[in-house]
Parts: structure tokens; C-alpha cells; sequence
């Protein structure tokens, strides 16, 4: 039986403040290198990782902030490990797309793909030692096209393997829309593999839920992987300062410095005839523009003001748990910045 | 002379190269929009999206370079290569040998390579000795923005598989897009003269296996690629007001070496130091000693590299990364 | 329209010939390493190269030595690089595994798979050089495992190239059943990477042809890959010398080899229970029993016998090809091993 | 004492270690029918076969070893390896690092290598150098079938990702396997001290790290592992007569170096020549020379390795692969 809204909205909501505190550091410079938020994803996440418990274990991608918030690792060392601190969760080994946590059986992997043969090593150890435990993979639906997820798909069918594949289709990978580097259908890939697929809205966290409740129960039970494929949109585009979400962002500012060079660069001499160009400059275009259609500000493909909309019947127990999440992520920020660097 | 930044020279040379011959068409994961300077002048069939499937569309490289194609495959980062090495290692490096010398690859794989800007150790990977382990792979590192133009030029008229790096941390363009995503609030140790200089007007192939000396010195022989350069120029600068004449020798190609250069500096200054960012063990440090060694030369060595994973958090990682403070502690050692 | 059988049963008796040859010069120790044969796939590799043409490219395995015959290598050549000649077609540098000829556009892969960016490549150039032309990847039911092969599908697909990624499938991959290691359906699978797929009798070599024809049709006029998906039968097992094949031809003096230390291994304290160790002597005894059941020498799976049949209804006609194509192979196996090794 | 093949060596530690704990199992292609032995002894649970998969079944093998598992994978030939890097270069080798060093794979890899049976470039290469550039991989290729055995023993109790090297060459299996499929008609130069040999009653690790003098010799030392050693061995013997005493140590580990024994023996005969089947550059041949130099102790140098793909060719390949000709040539150069 599906939980309280409210008790998915929490874990959404906290992970939410959470990136978005993470994202305030990385633009004042004190994360460094590259920052994936999984905003707009945590329907996803919560709906899988709220029925996960002590032997189960996660293979996340370059977005795993969530996850690990969700499953329960301490909010601070996750602060700390991005600030590079040594007594970060990784000793600020790992960094944001390298997060480990052993004892929540959690394992990043920057390498896009590389939750496929995790999440198969996971289970199968789950499945050896007997332990009615589970696996959970999460990647990107252009994932799907890396030779060693789909090969994971197929071990895990052919071993029988106790995994759940949680695709998050945001339809984007990087600047690259998946439909135009995809053939077929990722939902019959997946059968030709031997993994039952399951399609549903990845921004519902109860219909989230309700999919992986069903692939959870398979898996444990013994009969087998799922291929969960939950639409999503990730509401800070690819990755922090992402130049197309830029441009949508602050098209003045932006624009001159693309659209120079990019004029420059058409009109010279040498190189294809006019009408290639001209399909060349379409491409571009074309990305820009369906970066600007793309419904990341329609709050109904957001998980978080989704569920809040409906939770808004009960505003007072509503008002209450933000309140508390609230206070929780700025006393996690504090404790994170307060004390000096050890 | 015209000036430029470095990953902006090497596209440059590219283009000049796709304007005089057809046969270079380029492609890689999000390459229309990475590369839509080029994508706009010579149009979507030369300038290809892929999906994320290094092993198909680099092995594809390898072939239609075999069937009169050159392409110019991109890979995001030469980490990324332990998903594909397959294509390098058995197939773009192996095809001359088996078919006894009839059939080349003329293929050039471009990659991002190096740290020094907090992505952690499964992104600032160099990896270059470890390709050039490979027999039949060249191996070329640019540490300038002309040198990058000039190598990329050579490197798409060699008749055979090309690994051209490019470091990122001299790259305007990667250090923009994986380092600060547009922050100013950032600041990474970046070598002035390796992301901006003086480019030729127009580009004339660098050769390859040509080490140059980018200083004279006598007392020692600094050898390095890409970023090292820049760190043991500092160095040098440092030593020499402590009266200690360091010369550094830009090897620019890993693989082919540039031996007769290494052998005689070396044999001048009596003392080697090799400076590289990539692993320390079993690569360019090691082959670097070896060369020397075999030529019966006899010199004090020391090496400053990559010993570990490279660390997330900045200040260690600065600390793994050979720095000009390692580099001045070892030529003082060698001094002794 | 189809050709007549006889020029199709013609390259197929030839290449079977100079096969045994190749195995006879093998058992004699005159040709070193491992050596596959392609007998019994020889209706889907007739069936498929009699179609193509000059700037056609071919992507082989290791069973490469059928295909380049019929596609028009010098037999001589092939067979004094196998013997590891310097005027062998290679060199003597490339071997049983890794022959090629840029005369030919054919090149060979000993690794499992590779065939699939092979052929993407190959037909990359054929696209862009806008030659009409055609790539064709052969490969075994086991390589659609291998997760290259599964990208180069896609990419195929998405590149919308003119390629044939031709799957002979034997049901085994050296002594494993590949239908234990496979989960889904291979059809299914290809069209969930984008590629329209075909099944069909491989030892039938005009059902060969018309499945080919119809894909290289679809693939010259520019409407992108097919994948042919055909059945068959390896005469000769994985490879020369393979022991499960011995076992089975030659059970007393192979099996005591075999089954004393398996016994003895049984028996040994320290270990699974009895029913696991049960089970694992199922397994072992399973895979050389259904290596007896295996149709091998039922000539009904045998292309070229199953040809011959046919064409025994004009008997001289028959004798006269294949009385031609003998002494042809006896020329080449002399000419091979004449003239002394350069 | 007991005699074994290497091969039966390697399988008889690893049943041993199966009988004495649980958590260790196997898997690869083709496993139930090559380890049947296994088998029937440990049941299905725990010998496992798999597609041709490497990437999924080796990472998985890692991640595996991260939850409780002690999984030995097996991978064909270590060329294939090209398919599957990512698994070794940029998870089971980091997995420590990434974790702050809380967490660890204590996955083994077992992988035959190495040439001389005619199977071809792309099937007998040795690439032990080109693992050990990879920090945080142990690597071992142990030359006899006790080292074998006592050197599996201690990788399945390392707490971290080991490649065991298997030598086709010496192996009594993969030589019939690969090489001559039960023919009578083929004869190969196989070592015999390396193919059979003593092995203890009962295994007990062969500690990791640690070479072996085989030979004393004052007037040059022989480094070398796998077959390499037994070609030192030959050569030795045939120097002997020509009143040259060399010195073979075998390393039998390649990561870590046993640092220490190289530079005693070579700082004792002052000469070191390094066989290696794997190719020359930038590798273990160039790697000793470094360790060497760093040590401040000055040699004579030379080295006998692959310098390219390996020919098919019997004839060339026993030229191209380190032959006992070729090491003595190396010898004798060096003494003068
Ligand atoms: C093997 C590999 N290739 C390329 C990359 C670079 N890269 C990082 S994220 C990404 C896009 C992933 O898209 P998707 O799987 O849809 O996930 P999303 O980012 O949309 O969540 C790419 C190409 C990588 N990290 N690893
Ligand atoms: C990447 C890789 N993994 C494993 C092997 C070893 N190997 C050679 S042939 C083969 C079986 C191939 O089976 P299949 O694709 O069905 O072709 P078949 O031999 O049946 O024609 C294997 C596993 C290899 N050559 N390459
Ligand atoms: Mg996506
Ligand atoms: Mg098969």
C-alpha cells in the first residue's frame, strides 16, 4: 500500500533545498569542478529509495546527491565531502560525481553507464548471500545507449538477478536531444533484453512508487529484473552555468558571445555550399530553441510543487514539515561552513 | 601574427584542414553544438552528433578511416576510453601490422585530458604513457596554442591512428565548460602562455616526434608535456635565482619520442628530471629513463608525477598534480 | 530476381573444399594457433556476398576465410598466410584471425563484436562518399551479447546507414548455449535499437538471398540497416581440435581424460552439498549430451548437401561444377604449398 | 611434495580457497565447461558462466567484491580486456581512493596472456606493464606452478583488485586449448620448469610484491617474469659457457615492484637487462630503469622486449617475442 503523500514529499523536499543550497555554494566557488543537480528528478528517487532497506543497495550516476540524502547518509559530510573537506563523507577523495557510502551499500560512478554492471554485482552478491535484498541502478535514458548498461540488462536477465534499472528520461543528454540518437523504443530494448519494462510519469512520486513497489516485490521475491522508465525534467538543465540553459536564461548577455563567431564562422569562405550551411545553422538553432520550449518552468513537471499542490488541502501539517526541512538543511548548511576546515 | 586561445587554434587548424580537403568529417557526443563554429560552414554531414557509444562510433572512426574517410572522432574526456579502448588497442593500432603493411587508419582522436580543476580522479585523468604503451598509436600533447593548431594539422595529414590531447586546463573552451560553467568565483593555476598565443596566419603542420627546448639550462634537463611544461618553466624561473640552470625540454609528441633530443640534453646537463601528470609508474617517467640509459649515458634522475588517484578536494590535489614547489624540491635533490 | 541455385552452390562447394583443405594443412601442424572453420554457414555467406560489389565492405569474426573467398581473394594467398608465408595476403603478419584485404574492403576481427563498429564505419564512408554502397557485418548469435555490437545497431539506426548486420546464429558460443546466456529475443532486441529485423533458415541459401536482397535494396536506396537474423549449424563445432566435439566422436578414449578428475573433483570433502554438486554434474554432463544431440551430421543443416540435393536433378551439370571446382582446389593447395616458403 | 601443471596448480589454491570460505566464487565465459572440476565440486551458485559481456560481468565482478562477495572473473585473454577497461581503470583501481579509503574490491582477475603459439597480435599479448600504470591494481604473473598457485592464494585474500596474469605458454590447458587443440603435429618452446613443476601439500600464499633470485650471477642481472624468465634462465646457462655469470630474478609481482631486490641485485652487478614479453615502451622495461636511476645507482642497461604487434608467423613471432638469442646478443653487448 502506497505511503502519505506527505511522507514522499519530505525526502523531495529536503533533497530540493539540499541541491539548492549545494548550487548557492558552487556558484560562490566553493565546490569546484562540474555539479549535476537532480532537480526535478526527486520523485524518481524518492519513490524507489523510500522502500529500500538496511542489505539493499544503490548504483548511482553523476547525480547522486539524492539519493544518498534519501537513503539516509548524514546531510553534512555530503556538504563537507563537496567543499573537499577531509572528514567529507569520501574525505574529499570523491567529490561530487565519485560519492561512496559502504554502509549504505551506495557507489557513484561518473562514467555514464557504469550503474549497469554495479547494479548487477550488487545484486548478485544479494542474490548469493541469500539476503531478499535488491539492487537499484539509476542512469539517464542516454545511458541506455552505452554498451555495458545494455550488456547489465541482459546479465541480470539471464542470471536472474534481484535489480531494478531506474531509468530517469529527461529526453536530454548534455546538449544532445536522446530521441535523435536513439533508435526504437527503449521499453522494447529493454525486453529484447529480458527485463520487463515498466513506462510511467516520473514527476508523480505515487505513480513513482507504485511502479517500483511492483519491480521491488519481483525482485525480492526471485523472479527478477525490471526496467523502471520514469519520465522527468531536470530543472537545471545538464549541469550548473550549462551555456544552453544560459542563453534561455539570459539570451541579452549570452547570445553576442555565441552569435559572433557563429556568424563569422558561417559566412566564410571555404567549406560547404550555402544550403549546408544553412542546415548546419538550423541544428544549432534548433537546440537553442527547444531549450527554450522545454517545460522545465511548468511547475506540473515538477515533483516537488506537484505533490505540494495536493499536500496544500492540509496546509498547516504542510506549513509545519517545510518548516522543520527548513530549518534541518540550513542548520545542515551552517554546521558544514561553521566549523573551520579541519 | 594573430593570437589565439588554445582549444580556438586547434578548431582554427582543423577548419583550415576540412576548407582544403573533404575526406575530414568530425564526430562525437554533442559535437554539433561543441563544435558549431565548424558545424555552420561545412554543414551536418561533416559535423556529426553521436549517441554515447564510445566503443561503436570510435571503432566506426577506425574503419571509415580505413575506406577513404579521415575522420576526427571526439571522446569527452580520455577517461572515457577505458569504455573503448578496443577500438585503439586492436583494431586502429593493429590494422597496418595485419594486413602486412597494406592498410592504414588514418583516424584522429581528439580528447580532453588533465586536472587542476576539481573534477575528481575519474575526470583529470592524462593517461598519455598509458596509450603510448600501445605500438602503432601516436601520442601528441600540445602545451601551446600554436603548437596545438600545428600538431592537430600533422596529426589529420599522418597516415595512421592519432591520439591528440588536449589539456584542459589550457583549453579556454573545456576549462569554461567542465571547470568554472561560466563562475567567476573560480580560479584555477592556468599557465598564461598555454592558453593564449601567437598563432601562425596560416597553419603549417608541427612535426611530429620533434620535442623542442623551450629554455637552455646546464645544470639540469627538465623533461615534460602539456601543462608540465608550464609547471617546470616556473620552476626553472625560481631555481635560477637560487643560481641552478634549468633547461626544459618540451617533448609535444609522446609517442613517437623525440630520443636524439632527450639523449643529448641529458647528456649535457649530466641530470634528468621528468616532470609529467600522468601516472607515475610504468610510463613516459620510466620510458624517459630507459632511453637515456640504453644510449649508455649516465645521469642522476628524478622524476615528479602522478603517484595516486587524483584527489577531489583542490588544495591535494595540487599537491598530487606535480606543482612548481616538487619540481624545485627535486632539482635540488638532484643538485646535491 | 534469385540467380540459379548452381551459381550460388558453386562458391559454397568451393569454399567448403578449400575449408577441409585448410583443416587437413591444420591437423598437420602446418598452420598454427586456433582455427575456426566456417562449414555449415557457408548458404549465409554465399547467400549475402554473391550481392555485392566492388566498393561493398565487409566486416568479418573469426570465421572470416569463407567470405573473402567468395567475395574474390586469391585462395592461394589465403592459404599461404594461414601458413604463415611473407607473400601470404598479409604478410604472414595477420593469421587465421585478422585477414584482410583493402583490395577486397574486408577486414577480419578476432574479437567478439568488433564487426558491429566495423561495419558502421565502413558504411559511414559509403554514405558520405556517396557511393551506393553497401556494409555488411557478420557475426554469431553470441556477439549480440557483446556490447559494442548493441551500440553499432543503434548508431546504425540512428546514422540511418547502409548496413547489413548479418547474425549466423549456431546456438552456441564455443561451449556455451547461447539461449542460456540471452535474455529476450535477438529480433526484438535489434528493433529496439532502431533496426528493422529478419529471421531465416541460413542453410537455405536462397532464402538467404532473397532476405539479403531485400536488405541491401533497402540499404543502397538509403532507408538504413536491416538485421539479418539466420539460423545454422557449425559442422566442425567451435573450433578445430574442440574438445566437446572429440568427446563426442571419440567418447573411450576421450571420456577417461575428462571424467577422472571429474569424479575424483566430485567426491572431494570441502565443498557444496550433494545436490549442489549434483547439479553441477548436470550441467557438465547437459552441455557434451546436447553437443551429441546436436544436429551436426544431419545433412538436412548441411547448406551445401541440402543444395546438391536439388541440383542432383541434372546430375552431369552438377558434376561437371563440381569436378571443375575440386581440381580448382587441388591447384590451389598445391600452388599453396609448392613453391617452397619465400 | 606433489607435482602439478600450472594451470592445475592455479585451479588447485583456488578449490582450496573455495572449500575454506564461502564467499568466494567464479565467474566467466565458458566457466562451467573450463573450471567443470570446480563445478561439480562448489555447485552452480558458485561457478558461473556468462554472455560475452565483459564490461556488465567484470563490473560487475567489482561491485560484487564491494558487497560481500570474493569473486574470481574470468576473462578470456587479457587482449580482450580492450572491451572492458572501464571496469579496472576507472572503478575496481579507484574504488579505495573514491571512498576515502573506506571502501575496497577485493575482486580477482584471472586472464591469460602472452605468445608464442601462433594465435596471432591480437591474441597473445601481454599488457601486464599497461595494468600496472594503473595505480591501486595489484599485477601478478607468477613463471612456475608453485608460484602460481601460492600467488592465486594471495590475491583471493588481497583486499583489493588483483589481475592474475596466467602465461598460455606455460599453461598445460589454454596451450592445448588455443594453441594446439590436441594436435600431436605442433610443438611449441615451452619452459618445462614453468608448464610442471613441485607444489606444496597444502597452498600457502606466495607474499605479493616479492621477487625471487633464481640464478646468482655477478656479472649482470636478469630481470624478467612469465616466460621471460625462463628465457633468461636458458640464456644464462648459455653465457655460462662463454665465462659470462649472469643473475635472473623473477619478479613474479609487476605491481608493486619489489624495488628493493632490483636495486640490490643491480647495484651488486652493476649491469641490468630487462626481459619483457609485453611491448617495450613505456613500460616495465622502462619502469626498472627509473627505480634504478631514482636509487642514485648508475648501470649498464639494455632490454629485451616486444617492440611490435606480434606476427602471426611462427617463425617471426619467435623473433619479435624476447627469444634466448636476443638476450645473450643483449648480454653480450653489454659486457663490453
Ligand atoms: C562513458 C562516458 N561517456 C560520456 C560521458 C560524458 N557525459 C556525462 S553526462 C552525459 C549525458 C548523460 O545523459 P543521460 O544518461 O540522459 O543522463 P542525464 O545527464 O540526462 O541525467 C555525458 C555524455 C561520460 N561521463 N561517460
Ligand atoms: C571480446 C571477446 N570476448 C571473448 C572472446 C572469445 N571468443 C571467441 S569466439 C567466442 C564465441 C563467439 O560466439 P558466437 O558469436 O555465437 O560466434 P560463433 O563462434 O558461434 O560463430 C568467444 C567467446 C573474444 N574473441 N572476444
Ligand atoms: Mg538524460
Ligand atoms: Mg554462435
Amino acid at each position: 500500500m502506497a505511503p502519505e503523500l506527505l511522507s514522499l514529499y519530505g525526502p523531495m523536499l529536503r533533497s530540493r533545498l539540499f541541491e539548492e543550497a549545494v548550487a548557492k555554494l558552487w556558484n560562490d566557488g566553493l565546490i569546484s569542478g562540474e555539479m549535476h543537480l537532480g532537480t526535478g528528478e526527486e520523485a524518481i528517487i524518492a519513490g524507489v529509495v523510500a522502500q529500500l532497506g538496511e542489505s539493499d543497495a544503490m548504483a548511482l550516476d553523476h547525480r547522486g546527491t539524492a539519493a544518498l540524502l534519501m537513503r539516509g547518509v548524514d546531510p553534512v559530510s555530503i556538504l563537507r565531502e563537496l567543499l573537499g573537506y577531509p572528514d567529507g563523507l569520501c574525505g574529499g577523495m570523491g567529490g561530487h560525481m565519485h560519492l561512496f557510502s559502504k554502509e549504505h551499500l551506495a557507489a557513484s560512478s561518473g562514467i555514464v553507464g557504469a550503474e549497469g554492471p554495479a547494479a548487477a554485482g550488487f545484486a548478485l552478491s544479494a542474490q548469493y548471500l541469500n539476503s531478499g535484498a535488491v539492487a537499484v541502478a539509476f542512469f539517464g535514458e542516454g545511458a541506455m545507449n552505452q554498451g555495458m548498461l545494455m550488456e547489465s540488462l541482459n546479465l541480470a536477465s539471464t542470471w536472474n538477478l534481484p535489480a531494478l534499472f531506474v531509468c530517469k528520461n529527461d529526453g536530454w543528454a548534455i546538449t544532445s536531444r536522446s530521441e535523435k540518437m536513439t533508435g526504437g523504443d527503449l521499453n522494447e530494448r529493454a525486453r529484447g533484453l529480458g527485463v520487463p519494462a515498466v513506462e510511467f510519469d516520473g514527476w508523480d512520486v505515487l505513480e513513482v512508487w507504485e511502479a517500483a513497489c511492483a519491480a521491488i516485490e519481483r525482485a525480492r521475491s526471485g523472479q527478477g529484473p525490471t526496467f523502471l522508465h520514469a519520465r522527468c525534467v531536470h530543472l537545471e538543465g545538464h549541469f550548473l552555468g550549462m551555456q544552453l540553459l544560459r542563453i534561455v536564461r539570459e539570451p541579452l548577455r549570452e547570445m553576442p558571445e555565441i552569435a559572433i563567431p557563429l556568424a563569422r564562422s558561417f559566412l566564410r569562405p571555404g567549406g560547404a555550399a550555402l544550403r549546408e550551411r544553412m542546415a548546419g545553422l538550423k541544428e544549432v538553432l534548433a537546440a537553442v530553441l527547444s531549450s527554450l520550449r522545454d517545460p522545465r518552468r511548468d511547475s506540473a513537471y515538477d515533483p516537488v510543487q506537484r505533490a505540494r499542490k495536493t499536500l496544500l488541502a492540509d496546509a498547516a501539517r504542510l506549513q509545519s514539515l517545510e518548516d522543520r526541512i527548513e530549518q534541518e538543511i540550513s542548520r545542515v548548511l551552517k554546521a558544514a561552513l561553521e566549523e573551520a576546515r579541519p | 601574427m594573430r593570437t589565439m586561445f588554445f582549444t580556438q587554434a586547434v578548431d582554427d587548424a582543423l577548419a583550415q584542414a576540412m576548407a582544403d580537403d573533404p575526406r575530414f568529417i568530425l564526430f562525437g557526443e554533442d559535437v554539433p553544438l561543441l563544435r558549431r563554429n565548424l558545424l555552420v560552414r561545412f554543414g551536418p554531414g561533416r559535423v556529426r552528433g553521436t549517441p554515447i557509444s564510445e566503443s561503436a562510433f570510435l571503432g566506426a572512426g577506425v574503419a571509415a578511416a580505413m575506406t577513404g574517410l579521415r575522420p576526427v572522432v571526439e571522446i569527452y574526456m580520455v577517461d572515457f576510453l577505458g569504455v573503448c579502448m578496443d577500438a585503439l588497442l586492436n583494431h586502429a593500432a593493429k590494422v597496418e601490422a595485419f594486413s602486412g603493411g597494406k592498410w592504414t587508419a588514418p583516424v584522429v582522436v581528439r580528447v580532453p585530458c588533465g586536472g587542476g580543476y576539481g573534477d575528481g580522479g575519474q575526470h583529470e585523468q592524462s593517461l598519455w604513457g598509458w596509450l603510448a604503451h600501445i605500438p602503432g598509436l601516436t601520442v601528441l600533447v600540445p602545451s601551446t596554442p600554436a603548437d596545438a593548431g600545428g600538431l592537430m594539422l600533422a596529426a589529420l595529414r599522418h597516415d595512421g591512428p592519432v591520439v591528440f590531447l588536449e589539456h584542459k586546463l589550457l583549453s579556454e573552451m573545456w576549462l569554461e565548460f567542465m571547470g568554472s560553467g561560466a563562475r567567476r568565483t573560480v580560479q584555477f593555476d592556468v599557465p598564461a602562455e598555454g592558453r593564449k598565443g601567437a598563432v601562425p596566419r596560416r597553419w603549417d603542420p608541427v612535426p611530429i616526434g620533434k620535442a623542442v627546448l623551450r629554455r637552455t639550462g646546464d645544470d639540469v634537463t627538465i623533461v615534460s608535456v602539456g601543462v608540465g611544461v608550464h609547471r617546470a618553466l616556473e620552476a626553472a624561473q625560481v631555481l635560477d635565482t637560487e643560481g641552478i640552470s634549468a633547461g626544459v625540454l618540451d617533448l609535444r609528441t609522446v609517442s613517437p619520442l623525440d630520443i636524439v633530443a632527450v639523449r643529448e640534453a641529458v647528456a649535457r646537463s649530466g641530470r634528468l628530471l621528468v616532470v609529467d601528470e600522468d601516472y607515475e609508474g610504468f610510463g613516459l617517467s620510466g620510458e624517459l629513463s630507459a632511453v637515456v640509459l640504453e644510449a649508455g649515458i649516465s645521469c642522476k634522475y628524478a622524476r615528479v608525477c602522478t603517484k595516486t588517484t587524483i584527489p577531489y578536494a583542490r588544495d591535494r590535489e595540487d599537491q598530487v598534480l606535480p606543482n612548481c614547489e616538487r619540481i624545485c624540491a627535486g632539482i635540488r635533490r638532484l643538485m646535491q
